[in-house]
């Protein structure tokens, strides 16, 4: 297979200061990225920059600094905005994709799903897109049902067309699966999902990090992402939502900077996005997230796909010629991102993370919050390696060095 | 030491060859408790002998290699000991019981359930409450 | 009056970037405390070091940037937690104190709430701690009293007290008013409110910053405050709240970490206080928080205290010998937080702080989100000052001469 | 231009002596916004000729000088104009009107406030939609 790398890891490394490091003396080898990216200087410098020149409180006051504040974090938005093809109104700021999805649960589902109504969920959702579910289903008598998938770890699309002729009122699903890497194909979904007569909400803390995201073509109600998955700060995320629905929903949380006014007797809600943003803005985060957006479109989300999309051949070539080594999801890079779950022999994830560890090699063990998936699967937990645009070729190598210790050790 | 020689010959063939491993009926004493973050889970089953005696010690459960040779380790080790011998059980003890002088924070405490569950046990059946007798935050996840 | 300084606040400054810069070419007079404080070197480069060195998810990964994380993250926690004599169980990340209250609303009053309940709150309100209320009154048909004011600015003790007689299920107020400063006597209201057989929801946002708090000695069920308003991260806060009744709670959000197991049939839930904890953590702006508190405790909050006292002293005088001026609120530095708000003449707040903002001064203008107060004050705006470590009497005299100049131009 | 400039007598006199203050019965048009971030408030009424001359154009409203000011300016402004020529009105007729250059961010909304509500009016009046018609950013919120 050629190793062609359609980045220039060498100069992208050279921005992350992570990276220069060492773990147990060796070279660090950072192939969690599905659990959280790293974070390159020009991120790490917005922040730094905003609380040593601009911070203050944005929106509300006159003073010099809330309004640099204020172009800082709505400047922020736009460039969040235009990243996914959506409007200002209809980006909002969250915590992460877990409030985002929390967001809709209680803004929408609260006061439209009734007893005996469908939720629509996949066996390849994280519980961040289960749990909320299940919750409402709960509170309001609604029942889920999850599509299967097929022995590739696809979507089966029978069960799905099955499903949709129940008319749901909730089809919520992965655009791309964190175990699995599996990508659905969110405007066919979406379509199909609306015809029936559902709102939709894609889960996109998978997909808007790793490739071009365009909800317009997506065609959803919601999308969810988070930004410390994307090189931007952590404890930010955003909720995009379609503008016609946005405006009939109740808001979520509230308090300051989501009103319009307050009496003893009630109160009124502020325009779209503010509406959703109850309290103090995260401004530093949306200022960290607005320099992530910069720095992937500096590289060009095609290039990013292509370039995971050659790191996860590589690997799963690798992986497939190595003996011992089960491989979970598709095998075709075309059909994933860039998340390579596997288990080896007997060897417990748990232990595989370790001796990896001792290699500099960081990878993730566990039920990567997807225990439905893996009572599915029939197996406790699994390992997992996952790609950024840091991740070269020698990266894979030397997982896979790694995983010839372990299974020295383990006597395999 | 690195983590590659906590997995010596023993524990692997501990791991693999699980010794006191399956269900003991009938039985004194029954405990459980999992890790939550990693997903291991032990139960112990004791036979108490009318002197107060680990007459028999058995163990289930799934996990890591760590977990699950320490929690096998142990039921070897309890066997035949006064019930109040698990009093003194402690951390130190395991880690000579694993023949390593550390394991790190992440391995620690599937080193330790086994331990955690033993003493959970042996306290429930003396009627004494665990958190008491332990006093030590290293046991809890 | 003695313009002695408790605190060596030339020192201070130093640790604070953004007071080194110029505004309109005058040196930046920051006076707008209350509704952000600014960051010192030391939380800055706590951020910087935490993703330059150790940045991954906590909690779940067995690498060892994950266990450093996890260390970061939890060291924050226990930080946190002492600064205000709480356990980790009971301290609970959130986005900011609106998100602390939503909590109690959504996991605590959903779930025990019934129509005809009274909830009760004071007249000097944020609306932080108004709004969620009002919109759990709505949904549950529970009824809401505010408790009034005296001519002072104080809490009008006989109608909290015949309040008291009805039993309230809920008694939430702020610990110290972000507009008049008042300092509610938290320890005494909450063990009444508990004796009435209510849970006590403190608003500590503008007190925890600003004094020694003990949650033990202060008996209230729920504390909230934010980061941001204590030298630390925008984006983070806090929720401590009584162990037992955090264990008798449903969630609030849902999703990822907070789970023990996920089933497609249902969840349980994790340990305190990661049960309120959905989705990755903030673990940067824990981390942050962690070296704001670090800092105020190489201060002392008893010093800071003293030192906002005198301030507040000195800046009470010098604005009741300045003619036209109105002060808001309790005349006595004793018994206010470092908040100064006021009007002068018929010059609009909005007005004053563009004219203030021309000579450096940094102060906020508006209806403070506290529109409630506003009306039953009858005015439709405030200026507002406000303190903290790094401000001087020097500050204050800036402010005066700015007023002075605002006079004029306003030929008052 | 700094901002005290901005307060010149002018200003100061046209907020606190507002030429053509208070309610205009009856009146053809009505319109009517606020600010919500500062909470300044301006409502036009106009009463039409027969051949759309806006004949005359009063204000109520409240909020900081520049806001009051530029309402009152406006309505003199406008009296005994076509109401096709509030089409052409611009940010910079407004700065000119208040005799600046420039106001900055934060308060260039407190000015163009009753300029919106002028064309909300007379645009709803003409029975035109008013963001085709404005087409501009600059007149939102
Ligand atoms: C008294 C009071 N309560 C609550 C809040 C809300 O805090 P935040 O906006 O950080 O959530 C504030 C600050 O705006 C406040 O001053
Ligand atoms: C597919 C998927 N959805 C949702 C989430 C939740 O994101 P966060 O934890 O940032 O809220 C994650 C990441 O953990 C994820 O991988």
């Amino acid at each position: 297979m050629l190793r062609s790398e359609s980045l220039r890891v060498d100069e992208i490394r050279k921005d992350f200061p992570i990276l220069q490091r060492e773990v147990h003396g060796k070279r660090l080898v950072y192939l969690d990225n599905a659990a959280t990216t790293q974070r390159p200087k020009a991120v790490i410098d917005a922040t730094v920059e905003y609380y040593s020149q601009h911070n203050a409180n944005p929106h509300r006051g006159v003073h010099q600094l809330s309004l640099e504040a204020t172009e800082a974090f709505e400047g922020a938005r736009s460039k969040v905005a235009s990243f996914i093809n959506a409007s200002t109104e209809e980006t909002i700021f969250t915590r992460g994709a877990t409030e985002s999805l929390n967001l809709v649960r209680y803004g929408w589902g609260n006061s439209h799903v009734k007893t005996g109504d469908l939720i629509v969920l996949t066996m390849m959702e994280h519980h961040s897109n289960i749990v909320p579910w299940q919750l409402l289903a709960k509170q309001t008598g609604a029942r889920i049902e999850f599509v299967g998938l097929t022995k590739e770890g696809k979507l089966d699309e029978d069960h799905f067309e099955r499903l949709m002729g129940q008319s749901p009122s909730i089809v919520a699903f992965t655009h791309c699966s964190n175990v699995l890497g599996t990508i659905n194909d969110a405007a066919r979904l979406s379509a199909r999902a609306k015809r029936a007569g559902a709102i939709t909400v894609v889960d996109g803390a998978q997909s808007v990090p790793h490739m071009p995201t365009d909800v317009r073509a997506m065609g959803c109600d919601f999308l969810a992402f988070s930004g410390h998955k994307m090189l931007g700060p952590t404890g930010i995320g955003i909720l995009y939502g379609r503008r016609a629905i946005l405006e009939e929903m109740e808001p979520f949380q509230s308090g300051g900077d989501m009103i319009k006014q307050v009496h003893t007797t009630g109160a009124t809600w502020n325009d779209l996005p503010y509406k959703f943003e109850a309290g103090t803005q995260d401004s530093a985060g949306a200022v960290g997230l607005g320099a992530a957006v910069d720095y992937l479109n500096s590289i060009g989300m095609k290039r990013v796909r292509d370039h995971e999309m050659a790191l996860t051949a590589y690997a799963l070539e690798q992986m497939s010629k190595f003996p011992g080594i089960t491989v979970y999801g598709p095998m075709n890079a075309k059909d994933k991102g860039g998340v390579v779950s596997f288990n080896m022999g007997d060897i417990h994830p748990h232990d595989m993370a370790s001796l990896l560890d001792e290699e500099g090699v960081a990878i993730r063990s566990g039920h990567h919050c997807a225990q439905p998936l893996m009572e599915l699967l029939d197996v406790p937990a699994m390992s997992r390696a996952s790609f950024y645009i840091y991740n070269s070729f020698d990266d894979i190598d030397a997982l896979m060095q790694a995983l010839s210790k372990a299974r020295n050790v383990f006597c395999l | 030491m690195s983590s590659s020689d906590i997995y010596r010959e023993l524990i692997l063939d501990y791991y693999r060859n699980p010794r006191n491993f399956g269900r003991l009926d009938p039985h004194d004493i029954d405990a459980k408790d999992s890790n939550p973050l990693c997903g291991d889970e032990i139960e112990i089953q004791i036979q108490v002998s009318k002197d107060g005696k680990m007459e028999e010690v058995h163990f289930l459960g799934k996990g890591c290699a760590i977990s699950q040779a320490s929690a096998s380790m142990l039921t070897e080790l309890a066997k035949g000991k006064p019930l109040e011998w698990t009093k003194d059980l402690s951390k130190e003890d395991i880690l000579k019981m694993l023949g390593t002088s550390d394991l790190g924070p992440a391995r620690i405490k599937c080193a330790l359930l086994s331990m955690k569950v033993l003493k959970t046990g042996v306290y429930a059946y003396l009627g004494a409450k665990p958190e008491e007798a332990t006093g030590s935050q290293d046991i809890d996840h």
